[in-house]
């Protein structure tokens, strides 16, 4: 069961993830990873951009890479476009397994894989002025793990 | 219809503009003539990557774009 | 901040990680792991023992150590004790962290110690009998992925 | 008072009862020479470590209980 969405209006997280326990809850494990909008460096706000023909494609391919690879019963795969205040949630991730490790690497595996594959990009609001986030080297580390 | 040129993320900031419309059918030869030459420079570049009508072309320089495609110019995906 | 309990009674991860997720509304990324009573192999029901005077102490050096290692602006670790049914929640930790890497390896880092070094015993009835768990080897090598 | 000896996990169960009561003072000696072989080979076996008074001991040799005192006797804990 996999539930990949691109969200244009803020969500929230834990109840979202609180649905997803009822559905697997004979899973022995739920990890999941929540990102959030820092508050650190000035940022009034965030933009995440997309491309529609091949954003959310690109996610669903993450997700079934991950399912295919982890023993998992279930994936959730949230993720918002559009512009975010400090604090609001940006991606959830969560997924359920029979064993701990396969959940914990199966969030691991799409976070890696959204942060440096997915098509998206991203400007910050700081002293009024909005500035691009580029590619961090790190994410290429990152991807590296899993090949 | 034509083709409809999409720039994506920061690049629609260096166009000044987002999206062009073009008259079929769109080579890459000709891309990089519409272009300014500072976004000539950025298609040309190895981090810039090509999308024709949904997807990513493996190669920039087979691009064949034909009436009513889109074709999106895609920078490098920001960092986490 | 941290709150580390010893649960006796059913509890809601969930509700536990949208109060964790208020007060942390800031830091970059949440990780949270919910263990399960798994519902395979005809169990019917989990009991953990533990021994009072050093099943808390224990985790709360867990805890410090994981908040010393890691970058930590919050970690939640919950453990239950007693008899559970299958999909009831065992246990839930929850970090917060500036960033992803130090949310995901604080959580897994404490299941790993709780696993395998926390005092709790457990035992399983499966048709109609007690079946105490015995230490498992895999445990022992999680252990060692962070000495 | 005396000395309240416990029998955590597995071994509560190989002992037919969880806890006894001994008079004071309790060292290792005599720890073994109160309890069955069963739990004897048990307590002298490493993968069982003896706590007292809330302290699991690096030396189980090293045990001196006094009044007042619990010593647990504690398996090795179960597995994930």
């Amino acid at each position: 069961m996999r539930d990949v969405q691109l969200l244009h209006t803020a969500f929230d997280p834990h109840s979202v993830n609180a649905e997803f326990s009822v559905r697997h809850k004979l899973a022995g494990g739920l990890c999941s990873f929540v990102g959030q909008v820092r508050g650190e460096g000035g940022v009034q706000a965030l933009e995440l951009s997309h491309y529609e023909p091949l954003t959310l494609p690109g996610m669903q391919e993450i997700a079934s890479r991950a399912i295919e690879r982890f023993d998992l019963s279930g994936l959730l795969m949230l993720h918002r476009v559009g512009r975010m205040c400090p604090g609001e949630p940006i991606v959830c991730v969560s997924a359920a397994a029979p064993h701990r490790r396969g959940s914990f690497e199966a969030v691991d595996y799409c976070m890696d894989h959204l942060k440096s594959a997915a098509w998206f990009w991203k400007r910050e609001l700081r002293g009024d002025d909005w500035h691009w986030i580029e590619p961090r080297a790190q994410d290429h580390a990152d991807l590296k793990r899993w090949k | 219809m034509g083709v409809r040129i999409l720039f994506l993320g920061p690049l629609a900031d260096l166009n000044g503009r987002n999206e062009l419309t073009v008259t079929a059918p769109l080579d890459w030869t000709r891309l990089l003539d519409i272009v300014s030459p500072e976004m000539k420079a950025q298609l040309e570049s190895d981090r810039v990557r090509i999308a024709c009508a949904g997807k990513v072309l493996v190669h920039k320089a087979d691009l064949q774009a034909v009436d009513g495609d889109e074709v999106a110019v895609l920078p490098p995906v920001s960092g986490g």
